[in-house]
């Protein structure tokens, strides 16, 4: 049976229990449910909120060729990810992931594979915006991002 | 026949604009002669593409590397390293 | 500051985002969230439930003792495991572990952690009930808990 | 001075009962020792404890080794290895 990933792009918060729910309802054969959400970091009171950039297609697409390589390698039995775009304040989601599998390694693996992946492949870009109102800069690519996805080669 | 440019984050910025549609000259072949070309055309764009090593390039929606030839190309995306996440 | 594990053992089953929620509510310094949940699997339809037993007083020090080990080593911001006991159906929930962290591999690390740990240290025991009534075996250690263990050393 | 002991899972079961308080005699010095002294109380002790090895043991509500000695137990957990998560 082949898997197909779940993959959204919205400005909308998203709702994790919800995610979790239409992966696993009915199903008597997932052993374990991993998920990660990432969260817009105030950085020491410096931040008042992030801009997400992102490319409108590209980004649906590029998230679901990842998925799709999570799912072959690591035989998950589903897995949901939803990148949010516009203005987010401190404390707010940016992006989830939702990686199911009948064993815990294989859970965990999906879905960091697919964050890094992510990190460093989907056409998403952050702005900052500083807690003084001015409009900060773009936030700069990490070498530790590329050593992270290179992990898994 | 011109092809669709798109740009994204600080690229956007520098360049002015979003999105183009450009008639490109037929000695452009891959996509270092795109970025090339583009640079010529102003100082927007020169800021924009100076360090054109760490730009990235999408040909219909899907990552390539600068040598990619751009023939068949509906759209291009030109952008910086991803920071999503 | 001094990050405190919340450490629960309990038959009803628990909520993950209240969980999420009480681990992060106005916060501004988390970036990254990984829970873990494990459920019961039918294993093809051979497993009516299972039975989950445990030594009531050391299954939560132990859990404790693992749990600040991994806020300690991860440096994590906050770090919730709940375990249930008693009979477990297949689909239902039976473990969860909320680890909070200002970057994801902190995140990701300190869940799977204690997941480990909890795994081949905390006191709890699983006994199948066969789908044909019949009251199965106990579940049998695995080595491969074990090496998954031992690659935190 | 008598000691408290608690069975668990299939140790529990072989046994007969969860748990129970033993006057252990002064040559019980280690977790060994102990091991050893129930499997002489008789079949069911055996049959629970014969492959010592796989056995854990705690000393008031800590994992210790089979070399541990038992002096100042107020309780002693005896169980197979965990299954749990």
């Amino acid at each position: 049976m082949t898997v197909v990933p779940t993959i959204r792009v919205q400005s909308a918060d998203f709702d994790l229990q919800a995610e979790i729910d239409a992966l696993t309802a009915g199903r008597r054969d997932i052993g374990a449910v991993v998920t990660f959400t990432g969260l817009c970091r105030d950085e020491q009171g410096q931040l008042s909120a992030l801009e997400l950039e992102h490319y409108p297609g590209m980004a649906e697409a590029e998230m679901r060729r990842i998925a799709e390589l999570a799912i072959e390698r690591f035989s998950l039995l589903g897995l949901t990810a939803v990148h949010r775009y516009g203005k987010i304040l401190p404390g707010e989601n940016i992006v989830l992931v939702v990686a199911a599998a009948p064993h815990r390694q294989a859970a965990f693996d999906g879905a960091g594979f697919m964050m890094d992946f992510l990190k460093t492949s989907a056409p998403f870009w952050k702005k900052e915006h500083a807690a003084d109102g001015s409009q900060g800069d773009w936030v700069a690519a990490k070498d530790a991002d590329d050593r992270a996805r290179d992990k898994w080669r | 026949m011109s092809t669709k440019l798109v740009y994204f984050a600080w690229v956007r910025e520098r360049i002015g604009k979003p999105e183009e549609e450009l008639d490109l000259p037929a000695g452009v072949v891959t996509v270092r002669d795109l970025l090339n070309h583009l640079k010529s055309l102003g100082e927007e764009y020169e800021n924009a593409l100076q360090y054109s090593d760490v730009i990235r390039v999408a040909i219909n929606q899907e990552h390539v590397e600068h040598d990619e030839k751009i023939a068949g190309a509906r759209e291009i995306g030109i952008f910086p390293p991803m920071t999503g996440g």
